[in-house]
C-alpha cells in the first residue's frame, strides 16, 4: 500500500508532497467508500433482479423497490419518524447507561485484583443469562414502561464493554504502569492518563459492539409491552405478515450499524492518531 | 407480482383415481404446528394419530413414506414456513391463517380441526371488574392471534373505544398483570384457568360471544397440492380415522395432553375436551364464524386485503 | 554493619533471583551498600549484572528480594515522587505529546509548570518538538525527553539508568554539565549507571563496579578529585585505570590495550 | 499484596535458601491464591441466593415468576435424576460447539483477511457491519428459507451470532499490531506466511482470545433463539418449553445450566489465555 | 556526478520531510553519498540529525523521499535479506525466546540453523539465556540478541543502528572485533551509525559526519590507517581530533577540552 502512495523515488517532488498527499487521501477516501458500496449494491441489484423474475419468493423477500415504497408510505405519514425517534432514545438510554457501567465495572475489576476476584466470576456468570428467558422478570419487577426496556438495553450493553475495558487494561504494558508509580500518579491520574489512553483501542471496539447489542436489544426490549418504536414496528409487521416493514426496520437497523461504526471510527482517527500501528496492505 | 387468481381452478381435477398420482408423490411429507413439546406432537386428533403412529400407517399406503414434524412458537412463523416452502402443510389459528392468506400466501384451507377455541378476557387484581370498567385502559394481547380478534371484537362490540392494546407475549403479559401495570389481558385455556385460581377476576370470556370464538385452521401450499392434488381427501380421511381411535380411548388421550403441555388430564378434559374435534372438515358454523373473523381483520385494516374464503377453502 | 554517620539509603545483604518455568537466574547477591546525603554514585558493570534490577529494587519498583532496602531510616515500601527514575528506554507515553510527557500527571496549565517545562525543553533542545508524538521523535530525541520528565519533579533521590546512552559525545557531555549543575544546586543524591568509564569518573563521588553471575559489589572506588574535573588530567587518567583494572579482574579481556577504551 | 509477599519473603529470608524450597513455597503460595480466589469470587453469588431464598420464603415476590433456589435445586434434581439434563445438555453443547467453530473459524478467517489487507476492508467491513446489527427475531423466516428448521437452521443461528465478536477482535487486534514489528518482518524478509504466523498471529493474539470469550459466549446464548422453533431438546428448548407451559423452575434450571457452563468454558478460554500470553508483561491488577 | 568505479550503493540528492498536522520536519537534505562494495562506513552526527531515517531509507524501509538511491544499480524497492538491519531499539518479537527471535523465520530444527543460531549465542556471550523471553532480558542482552539476528542471514550489506548502545565497555569491545572479523571474512558493507567518535574511526574505512536540522552531510573523512587500529597511536589521535574538529563546527560547544571528549 505504501508503495503506490508514494511518489515514485527520482522524483524531485518534495515541494509538492503536502498537496498531493491531501489529495490521495481524499482519492482514497472516495475509494473507500466505492469499495464500500460495491458489496451492498450488487447484492440490492440482484435481489431486485432474482426478485422481479419471480425467483426469490417476494413475500418472503420483497424487493428492494417493495421496501422502498414501504418506506416512502412510512415515512409519508410520520409513522418511521415517530417510531424511530422513539427507539433512538431507547437504545442511546440503555446504551448510555449499560455502557457507563460497564466501563466502570471494567476499569474497576481491571485495576484492583480484589474486585476482580469478587464481581468478575458474578459478571461472567449473568453474561450468560439470555435475555429472552428473563423478560418476563423484568416486566415483574420494573413494569412494562420505558425503565424495564431501557434497563434491558442496558444488560445488553454492559458486557461488551465491561469485557473490553476490563481486558484492555490487563493489556496496558506494565512498563507504562512503572513508570507512573515512579512518577507518583494519584489513582485518578493514572486512570485517565495511562488506563484509559492505553485501553483506548479495546474501549472504542467495545462502545461499537455495546451500540450494535443495544440497538439489537431494541427488538427484544420493545416486545415487552410496548406501541411504539421500530422494534415494534418490526414484530408488529411480523405478526401481520406485512414483510416489507420488516425489512424497512431491517434497512434502518443496517444503517444504524454502519452510522454507529462511522462515529466511532471517527473517534479512533481523532483519538488513537498517536498509535504507530498495522494499517493493512 | 401477485398472480393469485388463476389458480382457483388447479384443484378441480382432484377426482382422479389415487392409482395414477400415486408415483409422482413425494415420499415426504412436512407438517407444522404451534406448540413446543418434549414429544413433538401437536394436540388434538392430528397429534394424536401422529402420536399413534395412525397417521402414518395410512399415508404409507398413499406412498408418504416419511413425515417431518416441526413445532411453532407462533403462527407467523408457521405461515412463513409455508411461504418458503419448507412446509407443505400446518395447522395454526385461523387469525393467523388468515392474515398469512390476505398478503398473498399461495394457501389452502382443507381442514377446520377445532371451531372452539375460547379467548378469556382476565383483569388485574382490584382492577378493573366488568367491560364497562376498561373504558381507558391497558389491555394486553397477543397480537395476529384468536385472541387478539376476540378482544378487539368485544370492545367492538361494546362499544368501547378507548381501550389502549398492547402486543405482549403470554408470560411477560401475565409479569405486567401481577406487577399491576396493565389492567388486563388476554389468556387460553389451562393459564387462564390458572390465573381464575389465583384469584384475578375473570372479565369475560368468549363462551359468551360465539361469534368471537377462534377455530383452527389446517392450511397446505398449492405448491404441494400441485404435487399431490388428492392430499386434502386423504388427509381427512387419516385425520378421521385417528379421530376414531382417539374417541374410544378418552383417559389415554387426556393423558398424552397432558404430557404435552407439561399439565394434568383432569385440566386438559376441561379446556380441550374431546367434543371440541370436529369429525368433518368444515362445519356451517365453523365457516361463518371464518366469515366473521375475515370480516373483522378486513374492516379493521389488520389485514391487508380482503380475500374470498369460499375460494380459499378446498373441500374435498 | 550499619556506618556511624547515619546513611540516606542503606541496603544491607540484598539477594535477587528471578523465578520463571526454565530454572532461576540470581541477578543480585549479598549486595550491601551505603549512600549519604547528596552523594553521586556512580554504577558501572558488565551488561547483564544486574545494575536495572538494583536501581529498580531502590526505587521501589520490585519488592520482592530478600535483604533490607532503607531510604532515610525507613524499608522501603514503593516508589514515591521523593525517588525519581529514568529507565533505561524511555517509556514515553505514546498517546501524549512531548510536553505532556514531561508534565505527565501535572497540568500544563498551570503556569509554573509551564513555565518549567519550558525550561526543561530548553534544557534538553527540543525546542520545536512541543508538541510532537514520541513517534515522531529520533532515540536521542525521546531519551531527552525521559530525562526531562524526571528533572521536573525535582527528586530527593535520583537514579539514571544509562540515561545517555542513545546521546552523541556533544549532547552528551552537555547533559552531563546540566545534571552536575542540578545536583549541586539541589543537592539531589544520585545514582547514576552508566557504560562510559570516563563519564562515571566524570561524575561521582564513588564508582561502584558490579561483577556479573550473580550480581555482586566488586569493588567501590571513591573519586576524590575536585570539581570541575578534566578528563585530560593525570589524576584521572590514573582513576581511569584503576577502575579498568577492577573490571578488568572480571572479564578476561585482553582486548584492552589494542582498543584502548 | 505485594507488601505481604515481601513480609512473607523477609520473615524466611533469613537463611540462604535453596531454589527448590522457594519454588516450593511459590507452588504453595499460588495454589493459596487459587483457593482464595475461588472463595472470594463465590461469595457474592452465595449471598445472592441466600437472599433469594430468604425474600422467598418471606413471601417477598410471586413463585410463579421467580421460584426459590430450592425449589429450582427441586427441578434440577428431577431432571438430573431422568436423565433429560444431560441429553438436552448433550444436544445444546454439540449445536453450540458445531456452531461456535463455523462461526468463530469464519470470523478468524475474514477477521484476518479484512485487518491483512486494506481493500478487502473497504469492500467488506462496511456490509459486515451492517449484517452485524440486523436481529435474529427479525429474519427469521428468511433463515427458514434458506435453511429450513433442522439443525442446520439452528447451526446457522449460532454460527452468524458468534462469527462477528470473533470477526472484530480479530481485525482490531491485527490493527493494533505496531508497525515497528512490521518493519523487523520485512528487514527479515518473512514470507507472508510467516508473517502471519510468527507475527500477526501471536501479536493479535490477546484480541483474538478476547474475541473467543465474546464469541463463545454468544454462541451458548444463540441457543435460545436458536433452539425456539422446531426442536424438542436443548437447554434453549427446556426455557422455552417451560415459558410456553408456564413453569417458572424449568426456566430457571436453563437459565444456571446457561450461567454455570457459560462460565466454565469462559474460564477454559481464560485459562488458555494465560497459558498462550505467557510473554506479555502486562498489568496485573 | 556518479564516481567512475561503479559504486554498491549510490545515495543522489535524497530529500526526506515528514510532515504531520503540527507542520513538517525536514529530516535529510540533499544527501549525495556513495558506498563502494566492502566499504566500512560510519555515520556520526548529533542526535536527532537523520540517521536513523538515512539508514530506513538505505534498507527500503521508507520509499517516501525524494531522489535517488540505487543498490548495484538497481532503485531500492524494499526491504529484502541481503540488506541487514539492526535497528536502534533491539524490537525483539516478546512472544519468542532468544532462540527463536533470533532464528526468526527460519526453523530452528533445520540442523544448518540451529547450528549457526547456537554459534552466535556463544559469539555474543548469551549463553544460559537461549529459552529466556525478552522480557527476562536485561537492555544491553536485548541488543545483542538483536545484533545476533542480523548476523545470521549474512546479509551483503549490513545497516547498523548505533547497535552497541546498551553496552558496557568490555562487551562492546568484543562486539567490534566480532564485527570486524565479520566484515573480513564476508566482504559485507557495513553501514554503522554510532555515537561513539572512537568506534566510529576504529572501525571505519570513511566517517561521515552528519549535521542537523535539515540533516545534510558536513563532512567525510576517509581513515586510511591499518588494520588492527589501536586507540592510543598518534595518527589515532590525529584522525580523532580532525573528525572532533569537524563536529565542533556543528555544534556551539565549548566544553571540549574540559570534558575532554
Ligand atoms: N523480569 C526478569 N525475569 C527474569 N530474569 C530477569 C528479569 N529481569 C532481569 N533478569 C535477569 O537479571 C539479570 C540482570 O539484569 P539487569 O537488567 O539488572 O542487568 P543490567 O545490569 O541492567 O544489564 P544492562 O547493562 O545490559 O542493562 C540478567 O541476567 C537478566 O537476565
Ligand atoms: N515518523 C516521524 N515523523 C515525524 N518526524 C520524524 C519521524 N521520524 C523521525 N522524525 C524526525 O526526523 C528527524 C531525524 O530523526 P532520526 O531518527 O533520523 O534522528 P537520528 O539521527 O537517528 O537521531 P538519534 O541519534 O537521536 O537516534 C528528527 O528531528 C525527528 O524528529
Ligand atoms: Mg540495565
Ligand atoms: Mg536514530
Amino acid at each position: 500500500m505504501s508503495q503506490s502512495v508514494s511518489p515514485a523515488p527520482g522524483l524531485p517532488g518534495s515541494r509538492k508532497g503536502l498537496l498531493t498527499e491531501q489529495q490521495l487521501r481524499s482519492r482514497q477516501r472516495l475509494a473507500r467508500i466505492g469499495l464500500g458500496s460495491l458489496v451492498p449494491i450488487l447484492v440490492l441489484a440482484l435481489w431486485q433482479v432474482l426478485g422481479d423474475l419471480g425467483i426469490i419468493s417476494s413475500l418472503l423477500f420483497p424487493t428492494p423497490l417493495r421496501i422502498a415504497q414501504a418506506a416512502v408510505r412510512l415515512a409519508q405519514t410520520g409513522e418511521l419518524g415517530d417510531n424511530l425517534k422513539i427507539s433512538v432514545l431507547r437504545a442511546l438510554g440503555g446504551f448510555a447507561l449499560g455502557a457507563s457501567l460497564g466501563l466502570a465495572f471494567g476499569i474497576l475489576v481491571g485495576l484492583f485484583r480484589q474486585t476482580e476476584r469478587a464481581l468478575d466470576p458474578t459478571v461472567q456468570m449473568i453474561r450468560m443469562v439470555p435475555h429472552l428467558a428473563i423478560a418476563p422478570l423484568f416486566i415483574l419487577w420494573f413494569g412494562i414502561g420505558e425503565t424495564s426496556k431501557v434497563l434491558l438495553i442496558a444488560k445488553g450493553a454492559f458486557f461488551p464493554l465491561y469485557i473490553n475495558a476490563y481486558m484492555g487494561i490487563r493489556g496496558v504494558d506494565n512498563r507504562l504502569f512503572d513508570v507512573t508509580r515512579v512518577l507518583g500518579f494519584s489513582r485518578w491520574k493514572q486512570i485517565m492518563r495511562l488506563i484509559i489512553p492505553a485501553a483506548l483501542p479495546n474501549i472504542l471496539l467495545g462502545v461499537r459492539i455495546s451500540l450494535g447489542v443495544s440497538w439489537l436489544g431494541l427488538v427484544v426490549a420493545e416486545l415487552m409491552g410496548s406501541t411504539a418504536g421500530i422494534g415494534y414496528l418490526m414484530s408488529d409487521a411480523r405478526q401481520f405478515s406485512k414483510t416489507p416493514i420488516v425489512f424497512v426496520g431491517i434497512l434502518i437497523f443496517a444503517s444504524f450499524g454502519i452510522l454507529s461504526d462511522a462515529l466511532v471510527r471517527l473517534l479512533e482517527r481523532k483519538w488513537l492518531s498517536w498509535r504507530d500501528s498495522y494499517q493493512g496492505r | 407480482g401477485e398472480r393469485t387468481i388463476s389458480t382457483g381452478a388447479a384443484p378441480t381435477s382432484s377426482g382422479s383415481n389415487s392409482g395414477a398420482t400415486k408415483a409422482s408423490v413425494p415420499a415426504t411429507l412436512s407438517y407444522g404446528y404451534i406448540g413446543t413439546s418434549k414429544l413433538n406432537y401437536p394436540g388434538t386428533a392430528e397429534g394424536w394419530g401422529f402420536y399413534k403412529g395412525i397417521i402414518q400407517e395410512e399415508l404409507k399406503k398413499y406412498g408418504i413414506t416419511d413425515i417431518k414434524l416441526t413445532a411453532f412458537p407462533n403462527g407467523p412463523d408457521l405461515s412463513e414456513s409455508l411461504i418458503s416452502g419448507r412446509l407443505d402443510f400446518g395447522s395454526l389459528g385461523d387469525t393467523p391463517a388468515i392474515l398469512a392468506k390476505s398478503t398473498g400466501a399461495k394457501t389452502r384451507f382443507i381442514t377446520q380441526g377445532t371451531t372452539d377455541s375460547i379467548g378469556y378476557l382476565i383483569g388485574k387484581k382490584n382492577g378493573p371488574k366488568t367491560l364497562a370498567d376498561l373504558k381507558g385502559k391497558t389491555v394486553t394481547t397477543q397480537k395476529g392471534s384468536f385472541h387478539h380478534r376476540y378482544l378487539a371484537g368485544l370492545l367492538k362490540e361494546n362499544n368501547i373505544t378507548d381501550v389502549k392494546i398492547v402486543h405482549m407475549l403470554r408470560p411477560d403479559a401475565e409479569a405486567a398483570l401481577a406487577r399491576g401495570e396493565v389492567d388486563a389481558m388476554t389468556n387460553t385455556g389451562v393459564f387462564a384457568l390458572k390465573q381464575i385460581d389465583q384469584g384475578y377476576p375473570l372479565i369475560d370470556d368468549a363462551t359468551k360471544h360465539p361469534n368471537l370464538i377462534g377455530t383452527s385452521a389446517t392450511v397446505v401450499s398449492e405448491d404441494y397440492l400441485s404435487k399431490n392434488p388428492d392430499f386434502p381427501k386423504i388427509w381427512n380421511e387419516v385425520r378421521l380415522k385417528a379421530l376414531n381411535d382417539l374417541k374410544s380411548k378418552p383417559a389415554e388421550y387426556y393423558k398424552f395432553l397432558a404430557e404435552l403441555n407439561n399439565s394434568t388430564p383432569e385440566l386438559m378434559e376441561k379446556v380441550s375436551p374431546i367434543s371440541g374435534i370436529k369429525d368433518v372438515p368444515f362445519t356451517d358454523d365453523g365457516i361463518k364464524l371464518l366469515e366473521g373473523t375475515k370480516k373483522f381483520l378486513v374492516d379493521e385494516k389488520l389485514a391487508e386485503k380482503d380475500i374470498d374464503i369460499k375460494q380459499w377453502i378446498l373441500k374435498p | 554493619m550499619k556506618t556511624v554517620s547515619e546513611p540516606l539509603l542503606s541496603i544491607e545483604h540484598v539477594n535477587k533471583t528471578f523465578h520463571s518455568n526454565k530454572g532461576s537466574v540470581q541477578a543480585l547477591h549479598d549486595i550491601v551498600l551505603h549512600v549519604k546525603e547528596g552523594e553521586f554514585l556512580t554504577v558501572i558493570g558488565p551488561s547483564g549484572c544486574g545494575k536495572s534490577t538494583l536501581l529498580k529494587i531502590i526505587a521501589g519498583l520490585d519488592v520482592q528480594y530478600a535483604g533490607d532496602v532503607r531510604l532515610g531510616g525507613q524499608p522501603i515500601k514503593g516508589p514515591g515522587i521523593d525517588k525519581g527514575f529514568i529507565f533505561q528506554e524511555p517509556r514515553l507515553f505514546p498517546w501524549l505529546t512531548v510536553e505532556k510527557n514531561i508534565a505527565a500527571d501535572l497540568s500544563l496549565r498551570d503556569p509554573a509548570v509551564r513555565e518549567k517545562v519550558n525550561e526543561l525543553i530548553a534544557l534538553v533542545r527540543l525546542e520545536g518538538f512541543e508538541k510532537s508524538y514520541p513517534r515522531e521523535l529520533s532515540g536521542g530525541m525521546a531519551q531527552r525527553v525521559a530525562i526531562a520528565r524526571a528533572l521536573l519533579r525535582n527528586p530527593k533521590v535520583l537514579l539514571l539508568d544509562e540515561p545517555f546512552g542513545a546521546l552523541d559525545a556533544f549532547t552528551r557531555t552537555h547533559m552531563q554539565e546540566v545534571l552536575l549543575d542540578i545536583w549541586q544546586k539541589n543537592k539531589t543524591t544520585m545514582i547514576f549507571v552508566t557504560h562510559d568509564i570516563d563519564e562515571a569518573i566524570y561524575l561521582a563521588n564513588r564508582v561502584v563496579i558490579l561483577k556479573p553471575r550473580p550480581g555482586a559489589i566488586r569493588n567501590i572506588v571513591p573519586i576524590d578529585l575536585p570539581l570541575p574535573r578534566k578528563k585530560t588530567t593525570t589524576s584521572f587518567q590514573e582513576l581511569r585505570l584503576k577502575v579498568l583494572s577492577e573490571f578488568e579482574k572480571i572479564e578476561e579481556l585482553e582486548l584492552i590495550d589494542s582498543s584502548g577504551i | 499484596m505485594s507488601n505481604a509477599v515481601k513480609a512473607l519473603e523477609q520473615q524466611t529470608s533469613l537463611a540462604e535458601r535453596d531454589d527448590q524450597a522457594e519454588l516450593a513455597l511459590n507452588r504453595a503460595r499460588w495454589l493459596k491464591e487459587k483457593v482464595n480466589d475461588l472463595v472470594i469470587g463465590a461469595l457474592l453469588p452465595v449471598l445472592i441466593v441466600v437472599v433469594w431464598q430468604l425474600a422467598g420464603d418471606f413471601g417477598l415476590f410471586s413463585r410463579e415468576f421467580l421460584p426459590t433456589p430450592l425449589h429450582i435445586a427441586g427441578e434440577f434434581r428431577t431432571l438430573f435424576a431422568s436423565g433429560e439434563l444431560v441429553q438436552h445438555l448433550a444436544i445444546s453443547l454439540q449445536r453450540a460447539a458445531v456452531g461456535f467453530l463455523i462461526g468463530g473459524s469464519l470470523g478468524l478467517v475474514f477477521g484476518f483477511l479484512v485487518g491483512f489487507v486494506q481493500r478487502l476492508e473497504f469492500m467488506l467491513d462496511p456490509s459486515f457491519q451492517m449484517l452485524r446489527v440486523i436481529p435474529h427475531l427479525a429474519i427469521a423466516p428468511l433463515i427458514i428459507l434458506w435453511f429450513g428448521f433442522g439443525e442446520t437452521s439452528k447451526i446457522v443461528i449460532i454460527a452468524a451470532g458468534s462469527f462477528f465478536p470473533m470477526y472484530m477482535n480479530t481485525f482490531l487486534g491485527i490493527r493494533s499490531v505496531d508497525q515497528k514489528w512490521f518493519e523487523v518482518a520485512r528487514v527479515l524478509n518473512f514470507s507472508r506466511t510467516q508473517q502471519i504466523f510468527r507475527l500477526i498471529l501471536p501479536a493479535s493474539l490477546p484480541g483474538i482470545l478476547l474475541g473467543l470469550r465474546l464469541s463463545v459466549a454468544i454462541s451458548w446464548l444463540g441457543l435460545v433463539v436458536a433452539e425456539l422453533i422446531g426442536s424438542q431438546a436443548g437447554v434453549g428448548f427446556l426455557i422455552n418449553f417451560g415459558k410456553q407451559t408456564a413453569t417458572t423452575e424449568l426456566i430457571f434450571v436453563g437459565v444456571i445450566v446457561f450461567a454455570v457452563i457459560g462460565k466454565l468454558v469462559d474460564s477454559l478460554v481464560r485459562l488458555l489465555e494465560r497459558k498462550l500470553l505467557g510473554w506479555r508483561d502486562n498489568f496485573q491488577g
